[in-house]
């Protein structure tokens, strides 16, 4: 599954998930954006202090949640990925002072106008994580992971090339 | 005190466009003249007194004119009805045209025609002539004619128009008209109602009426906000949209290109209008006017100097939808 | 089965051959990357030399100097290339493209050894009977040489040396570095049946050539014009500056070539995008005299 | 117009008889009818003949997508294996108008002509039957019998179906049209009626009627000439009449996308990983896209040249290429215009004789 931007890089050596025909072993494929300041260093904490969360999650590293455009999003969901994460700095703790901020409303619409034209509620998550948060990063990614799965996988927004 | 009929309305502007004209006020006047089809006007570029008397106005005037702005040099007088000047609100706020290169002719408008609603009325009957008289509009085919009330057939949009009065103008033609108040028709009942559907029946509704859109970008081109010297959907480095005539690549560009508008339309409607196979294009860009007023209290093209909504914040924004 | 709502209903091309076996002009043939050679400093220039795949594809692709080809990435797309070798060199095919769009740079980033796709030949290419027996002025700029490199090897080419006359050849480029096909100036500079100026816009240390614009050396070296024809390709500036020297020397519009650039999908004159007025540069050019150009509108 | 066509014998079919010769039809074959789509009326498959609306003006989008789809599949790949796309089924496109009809004859120039042939329209035209409808009732924006067509004009079609009221009169136009008729409609279908001499006078009475009707008001009072037309348009290439039009143009694709006779198409891949496909898809000479070339320089940079080429090539360089217009005077483009560029006025300023100086008032442009 070719994605658009950088190459993810995994924090630790995440195994090949199994794509299961059968829907009970069929597991999805989340992508998730994560800003390098807190949420990367979020689930870095969790890597490092042995935390478990699953395997489904392709980490893309961006320096800010304010860098993610609406379409990076839609070509995810293009591509194949059953879920989306946007996980940034708590409101007040950018790196970049308001990166955040703008990011809530954009992404706030995004998610409006998505789930308006018939999305399922669930596919597209955000979230505020900060650089000590492992736990709750760990408990997240599950949490994204179980609704997703629920959904089953994803057909509407997909391309079919 | 008698209401002032369109035809004052247009004497008005024609005298008004004349002076300007003569007086080499401005070098082009931007209207509306007599079309070729019933109940069609189509925009004119005049740039000699004489013509003036060219210009017309009624309510067949659908076009938002905002959008020749951007590509006229000197100085440019344009007629502009409430919903038009929003636009160019929204044009100014954003750096695009210089205020004192533009001469703003208001004109109180009733509301446009919805030609959709005509053909509806009219089903399988060709319109041969139409003209519009008062309040009524009166329509004639092969050995029929009938008139209806101008309101049965205006644009959804101006039921609920709030601006029948252009907020900015340098010149206002005929009265000032009180929009409609608040309460006359809840204003967001067409997106409350899709809203109310489920996620799969609001993707079956938008994935059958999408689907026929052709690609012919008649709504980025009719729209003045949609000015982006590259647009999204014609860049290969990444291809961001599909070029295929599959529901995902045209929901895709729609959805796009509605968010590129959030926090600047002002449904002033002619998207639709221009789409030529008479898809609902608003109720993309109207569910976004309803977040952004329900969320941020702000409204697009009310206020040259506010900023647009996505280039500011408020530490305390709602974010329930944040995990 | 196909989705029939994208096609309408799926064309059974497989059907259509059996029936009429008509050739898909739509399909490219394959051919293997057998060299790459980077033809400028900037490494942004670079020719491939293909060989086909199967010996029907290569038997298939008799070309004439000045005709073009679509080369095709799967995946990415196809772009329009002139062939650079000569039609007399049998076992390869040559392209040099310059790093410029999608398929341009996905193609530089191939290597020896893939397989891309060469659909064509296409275009008229340059007129041979009219350039038989006459002297040949050969004027290029940049890397617009790559159609002219295969004319003069075709003309140098002992074969058919002697049926042409005096072979003049002006090219320049804007640096030393810029310079393509530095191997063939360098064989064509020693041989004494071609007149070669290589010029340079601004020449570098190491540079003893000729220094100034094309236009100037041209008129400097001012080729008669007396039974000679010119073929001019360069970018736009170059030509239009080119074009008064020319006639002052004497040339006539009906004497002086131009291979042109335009915008091409389908090289066959079908998909409507490439026309000058009702000529389509991929199906009667691109190789358009001035002369037919002067009749034809300025859109291009 | 002739009694019968000389391909074979015409003969008369019920309105019923039409629905049962539909249902026969569905049965095996793919038919292609107008469809109320939403807002728009369309040609689309259907599955049975109640679907079918056969009193109509003309549908919104031109039959030619039944041909010339807006988007194809070329090659489907994987990795260096390459194929093509598999077969389809025998179809026939119902009750269309002879605008439409004409269209195919005049993109057989362009995809049947030389150099090569291009497969994929080649099936598509070998394997769809046309059936058309005569136009009882010519809209007011039709201008067909301008541009060498006609509402009775059969050239293009395999059968004729005219509206008589109560039956329609079935006429083959060539031998594949009889073939269909015999095997659709044949003595013995149960729906054939003898085609007797006074159903071909009610023809010619239609005919003339809708003659008359396309005369009362129409723009282009006498029908172009192609050579004519092509040598008027020569010396009009500087007429101020294309700045107007090109400020006035909003430079959408809503004329060419519902034009029978566009032809213009982009070919572009589409791929993930190592497997993908190339498809031919609709384009549109009033994008910018269409002719820039990758160094930045445009030979069409604005409205003005844009729309002067969409002219020029349908009334002058498809006339110079093929001998022919490139119009069918369907009014598609007159009736979908957002901004109302009315071609009829246009051309009617441009091959009028009073040359650059007269515009009349569809343009815009004044004084």
């Amino acid at each position: 599954m070719a994605l658009a931007g950088p190459e993810p890089e995994s924090i630790a050596s995440q195994p090949e998930p199994v794509s299961g025909p059968s829907q009970g072993g069929w597991e999805p494929t989340i992508v998730a954006f994560l800003c390098n300041w807190c949420s990367y260093a979020g689930a870095d904490l969790a890597g490092i202090s042995r935390i478990q969360y699953p395997a489904n999650v392709r980490i893309i590293r961006v320096p800010c949640s304010g860098r993610i455009n609406p379409l990076f999003i839609i070509k995810a969901l293009q591509t194949g990925a059953d879920g989306v994460l946007v996980s940034g700095c708590h409101p007040g703790d950018c790196h970049y002072i308001s990166g955040n901020y703008y990011a809530r409303r954009r992404f706030a619409l995004l998610k409006s106008l998505l789930e308006f034209v018939g999305l399922e509620p669930g596919r597209v998550h955000f979230a505020w994580v900060s650089a000590a948060e492992g736990e709750k990063f760990a408990s997240l990614i599950s949490g994204v992971v179980q609704e997703v799965k629920a959904l089953g996988p994803a057909e509407r927004l997909v391309k079919v090339s | 005190m008698r209401m002032e009929t369109v035809a004052e309305v247009e004497t008005k502007l024609r005298e008004l466009a004349g002076v300007l004209l003569a007086e080499g006020k401005v070098d082009v006047v931007i209207g509306y003249e007599r079309g070729t089809l019933p109940l069609r006007t189509t925009p004119c570029f005049i740039r000699e007194a004489e013509a003036a008397g060219k210009l017309v106005w009624d309510a067949t005037c659908e076009h938002n004119l905002a959008r020749y702005l951007r590509s006229q040099r000197g100085r440019v007088a344009i007629v502009a009805k409430g919903c038009d000047a929003r636009a160019i609100t929204v044009l100014l706020s954003e750096r695009q045209l210089a205020r004192d290169q533009l001469f703003i002719i208001g004109v109180a408008c009733q509301g446009v025609v919805d030609r959709r609603k005509v053909q509806a009325y009219l089903a399988d009957r060709e319109l041969q002539q139409a003209t519009l008289a008062g309040a009524q509009v009166v329509f004639g085919g092969e050995g029929w004619q009938e008139s209806l009330p101008l309101k049965e057939l205006l644009w959804d949009g101006c039921l609920t128009c709030r601006q029948h009065t252009p907020l900015l103008y340098d010149a206002l033609i005929g009265e000032p008209l009180a929009g409609d108040s608040e309460g006359a028709l809840e204003e967001y009942a067409d997106v409350a109602a899709l809203e109310a559907m489920t996620a799969d029946e609001r993707w079956a509704h938008f994935s059958s009426e999408l689907s026929r859109c052709l690609r012919c970008y008649a709504c980025r081109q009719a729209c003045p906000l949609c000015y982006c010297p590259e647009c999204f959907v014609d860049q290969t480095q990444p291809a961001w949209c599909g070029k295929t005539d599959e529901t995902t690549d045209l929901i895709t560009f729609h959805i796009v290109r509605a968010l590129h508008s959030a926090g600047r339309c002002a449904d002033c409607g002619a998207c639709s209008r221009a789409c030529p196979v008479g898809i609902d294009l608003r109720s993309l860009n109207r569910k976004l006017i309803k977040d952004i007023k329900q969320w941020y209290g702000y409204e697009a093209g009310l206020d040259p100097d506010a900023l647009a909504p996505l280039a500011t914040f408020r530490p305390d924004d709602p974010q329930e939808f944040i995990e | 089965m196909e989705n029939t709502r994208l096609t309408g209903s799926p064309a059974g091309i497989a059907a259509v051959r059996s029936e009429k076996d008509v050739r898909n002009p739509y399909r490219p043939s394959p051919a293997v990357i057998r060299a790459i050679t980077v033809e400028n400093e900037a490494r942004d220039i670079k020719t491939f030399q293909l060989a086909f795949g199967d010996e029907a594809a290569r038997q298939a692709f008799q070309f004439r100097c000045g005709q073009f080809a679509e080369l095709s990435l799967w995946g990415v797309g196809e772009c329009p290339i002139g062939i650079a070798s000569s039609p007399l060199e049998k076992d390869y095919v040559e392209f040099t493209v310059k790093r410029m769009g999608l398929v341009t740079s996905a193609l530089h980033d191939c290597e020896v050894g893939d397989v891309i796709g060469v659909r064509g030949p296409y275009g008229n290419g340059f007129p041979m009977s009219a350039l038989e027996g006459g002297r040949v002025v050969i004027v290029a700029g940049g890397f617009a040489f790559t159609t002219l490199r295969s004319l003069t090897r075709y003309i140098l080419h002992p074969q058919n040396r002697d049926r042409f006359g005096e072979l003049v050849v002006v090219y320049g480029a804007r640096n030393p570095g810029e310079l393509i096909y530095k191997q063939d100036l360098q064989e064509w500079s020693r041989r004494d049946d071609i007149s070669l100026h290589v010029t340079v816009d601004g020449g570098d240390a190491g540079w003893t050539g000729l220094v100034g614009f094309v236009p100037d050396i041209l008129k400097r070296v001012a080729p008669s014009s007396e039974n000679a024809i010119a073929v001019v390709c360069g970018p736009p500036v170059m030509i239009r500056f080119c074009l008064p020297v020319l006639s002052d020397l004497g040339f006539t519009p009906e004497r002086i070539y131009n291979s042109l650039e335009m915008r091409m999908k389908c090289g066959i004159g079908k998909c409507g995008r490439c026309n000058i007025g009702d000529k389509y540069v991929c199906r009667d050019g691109p190789v358009f005299s001035l002369a037919e150009l002067q009749r034809l509108p300025k859109e291009y | 117009m002739m009694a019968g066509t000389d391909a074979g014998t015409a003969r008369l079919i019920s309105k019923n008889g039409i629905t049962a010769l539909l249902e026969a039809l569905i049965g095996e074959w793919e038919v292609l009818a107008p469809v109320q789509l939403r807002e728009e009326l369309a040609f689309e498959p259907i599955t049975h003949a109640s679907q079918a609306v056969l009193d109509f003006s003309n549908t919104t989008r031109p039959s030619k997508n039944a041909i010339f789809p807006p988007c194809e599949v070329l090659f489907r790949y994987d990795g260096q294996e390459v194929h093509e796309p598999a077969f389809g089924r025998e179809r026939v496109v119902f009750a269309m108008r002879p605008c439409d009809a004409r269209s195919f004859l005049l993109l057989d120039n362009v995809f049947s002509g030389p150099p090569s042939q291009d497969p994929y329209y080649a099936w598509r035209r070998e394997h769809t039957y046309l059936v058309g409808l005569a136009c009882n009732h010519p809209s007011s924006t039709c201008f067909c019998s301008a541009v060498g067509g006609g509402p009775f004009d059969m050239r293009g079609l395999d059968v004729f179906l005219t509206d008589l009221g109560e039956a329609y009169l079935a006429e083959p136009v060539n031998a594949r049209g009889a073939a269909f008729l015999e095997r659709w409609a044949g003595a013995d279908s149960g729906w054939y009626q003898e085609a007797d001499p006074s159903a071909f006078q009610r023809k010619q009475e239609l005919a003339r009627q809708a003659e008359r009707k396309l005369q009362i008001g129409a723009v282009l009072a006498n029908p172009l000439v192609p050579s004519q037309t092509q040598e008027r348009l020569e010396s009009q290439y500087e007429h101020q009449l294309w700045e107007a039009l090109g400020q006035k143009c909003l430079g959408c694709g809503a004329c060419t996308y519902l034009c029978p006779t566009c032809h213009c198409f982009d070919i572009l891949d589409e791929a993930d990983d190592g497997s993908g496909r190339r498809l031919r898809l609709w384009d549109c000479c009033q994008f910018p896209l269409f002719t820039l070339h990758t160094s930045g320089h445009n030979p069409r940079p604005s409205g003005k040249e844009r729309i002067r080429q969409r002219i020029m090539h349908k009334f002058r360089y498809f006339v110079a290429n093929y001998g022919e217009i490139a119009c069918v005077g369907c009014g598609r483009c007159v009736r979908s215009c957002p901004v109302n560029i009315d071609l009829r006025y246009v051309l009617s300023d441009l091959l009028s004789d009073q040359g650059q100086a007269e515009m009349t008032m569809n343009t815009g442009q004044c004084g």
